[in-house]
């Protein structure tokens, strides 16, 4: 490829919008528009006769690379044939917070788990594990989150009360902590959210 | 003086903060720049030389840097002290000093290196652009009951503490108190803290009531004023004609 | 290309993050190990010898694919992309201290540096350079800190280990399992001491 073409691939690559072709001839001042024009032409040619993955397209008021439509769905299916991920151990404390003192505001999880959880009520939202159930009283009415039911589903649970109470978790934990994954019985998360 | 970045402000701290990263990162320079064998600091003139650029670099009010100065002070007393010869005991005052400054200059070195990577990673960009259609993938998460458990067993270890279980706090009735300035203010048309706060009430009722006085003070509903400093508040009907 | 080069192609573009090779083997199910491996080969010989404007790496815990940087000065005069700021010499002595000590509290931190280091701390908690990795014993079982995959991909490393060694370094410490920094530490996977 041309220095040109390159230097136009590494900006569209590290652009967050389309570029507009005359913020491209923007990029190399010795460039004349009908270089610049024939590096795209060039770029474009070279992803379809190489047979990329990715495909150069004028839309969106400018040009981008994009990836081309027929491996969009192998990268979606990609995440639930993905290996499970392990939480971490913040994370789980944190849905063991919600699961236990619903409805329940950032505030207080925080105050109970000693740091700021605002990025991991995010995450588990995102998860779907979690949802926002009612708004408290007083001053911002700040969100009060709750489980969901993909949480019982993915612990296995009929119903919240199949949680253990707080004074009977010592029995809860003493059974064999091999179970945790992938035996019948014992609950299983696959799939993503 | 030295090539110091100085803000406009005179401010001390943005000072320091343009120059060292701390009293070892001071210390160390001056080592450096005296050409000081680390294992064998005079005292007497580092200490000096210590609170002279503290004073230069405006310091004197840091903490860090004050505390510093006075453990280097304490050294050099300790170094004055006599000793006898051949006396085995003897530990050098110095030794933790020492330890420090080399610690510190291990992470310097590694702070050289992060600085260099960095450096290097900061000069590509990745992907900036998400196609609508594909999101990155991320794996699911795998989950165990067990492992739920084990985390509630270990919120309620680490939080059987001051009550955090047992206390249910009263919530705030914001509303409540708005009613009862409401009412007052119904029949006259100033009043004063104790006529919406009863002399007994609960610390709830109290910021309840402060909270219902600037909520209406913001709808307008209300004007709040103090006459002199350290007078009582004054609570004022506001006329509906008059809101802001 | 391969096809399954293709495939990877497009799924690295998609992605502002290092994939790990395990996650990119799940994109296709058939494929063995060996083939994944071929083909991010062939992507990044491909990359290399045609001339691109990008290359493939392997840092950060994964495969991503990154601008050269030839073009950086371009890319940012003509505002197509901003450069991260640099971190300050208080954050990286801060991180420096956390990756060699993992898990690591904040009085410990502090020590070494000699200021507090609370502030700092909280910020690169915000930025996601370190993260709470576990609770250390002793009164109020204070918050231990580690370092994240965001902090090998910003410092362009596969693994803590390619940090120098402490041995490697210029300062040698006449006891070095007192005060030594120790070599860089392995992230702890969960919270919970």
């Amino acid at each position: 490829m041309n220095p040109l073409a390159k230097l136009l691939e590494a900006a569209l690559f590290a652009s967050p919008r389309p570029i507009p072709t005359s913020e491209l001839a923007a990029l190399d001042a010795e460039a004349s528009p009908a270089a610049v024009a024939a590096a795209l032409d060039e770029l474009r040619e070279h992803y379809d006769v190489d047979g990329h993955g990715v495909e150069l397209v004028d839309q969106g008021g400018g040009w981008q690379i994009l990836t081309r439509p027929e491996y969009t769905e192998a990268i979606e299916r990609a995440q639930v044939a993905m290996r499970p991920h392990r939480p971490s151990g913040a994370a789980l404390e944190t849905l063991a917070i919600v699961a236990y003192r619903q409805p329940i505001g950032r505030a207080e999880v925080s105050e109970i788990r000693g740091v700021d959880v605002g990025a991991i009520l995010k995450s588990l939202l995102e998860r779907g594990l979690i949802e926002v159930v009612a708004r408290g009283e007083g001053l911002g009415r700040p969100l009060l989150y709750g489980t969901t039911p993909l949480f019982l589903e993915q612990f296995a649970l009929r119903h919240l009360d199949e949680l253990p109470r707080v004074d009977e978790l010592a029995v809860a934990l003493s059974q064999p902590e091999e179970g945790s994954l992938g035996e019948p019985g014992h609950p299983v998360a696959s799939g993503g959210a | 003086m030295t090539g110091l970045r100085v803000a406009d402000t005179g401010d001390a701290f943005v000072v320091e903060l343009g120059a060292f990263n701390g009293p070892l990162d001071l210390l160390l320079s001056l080592i450096r720049d005296e050409k000081i064998d680390v294992y064998d600091i005079p005292m007497a003139r580092i200490c000096e030389q210590f609170l002279a650029r503290m004073h230069e670099l405006a310091l004197n009010a840091a903490a860090e840097y004050l505390e510093m100065a006075a453990r280097l002070l304490r050294i050099k007393t300790l170094m004055l002290l006599p000793r006898h010869e051949g006396d085995d005991g003897w530990e050098d005052p110095r030794a933790e000093l020492v330890r420090r400054l080399l610690e510190y200059q291990q992470v310097r070195e590694i702070v050289d290196v992060l600085e260099r990577m960095g450096e290097d990673r900061r000069n590509r960009f990745a992907r900036a652009w998400f196609p609508a259609l594909v999101a990155p993938p991320q794996a699911p998460l795998a989950l165990s009951l067990v492992e739920l458990l084990a985390a509630v067993d270990r919120v309620l270890r680490v939080s059987r503490e001051p009550g955090l279980h047992d206390v249910v706090p009263r919530p705030l009735d914001v509303d409540g108190a708005i009613a009862i300035v409401r009412a007052v203010l119904a029949l006259r048309a100033s009043a004063r803290w104790r006529d919406v706060v009863r002399e007994d009430a609960e610390p709830w009722e109290v910021l309840s009531a402060l909270l219902a006085l600037l909520e209406m003070a913001r709808r307008s509903e209300l004007k709040l004023a103090q006459p002199r400093p350290f007078a009582d508040v004054e609570i004022l009907r506001e006329s509906a004609g008059q809101a802001a």
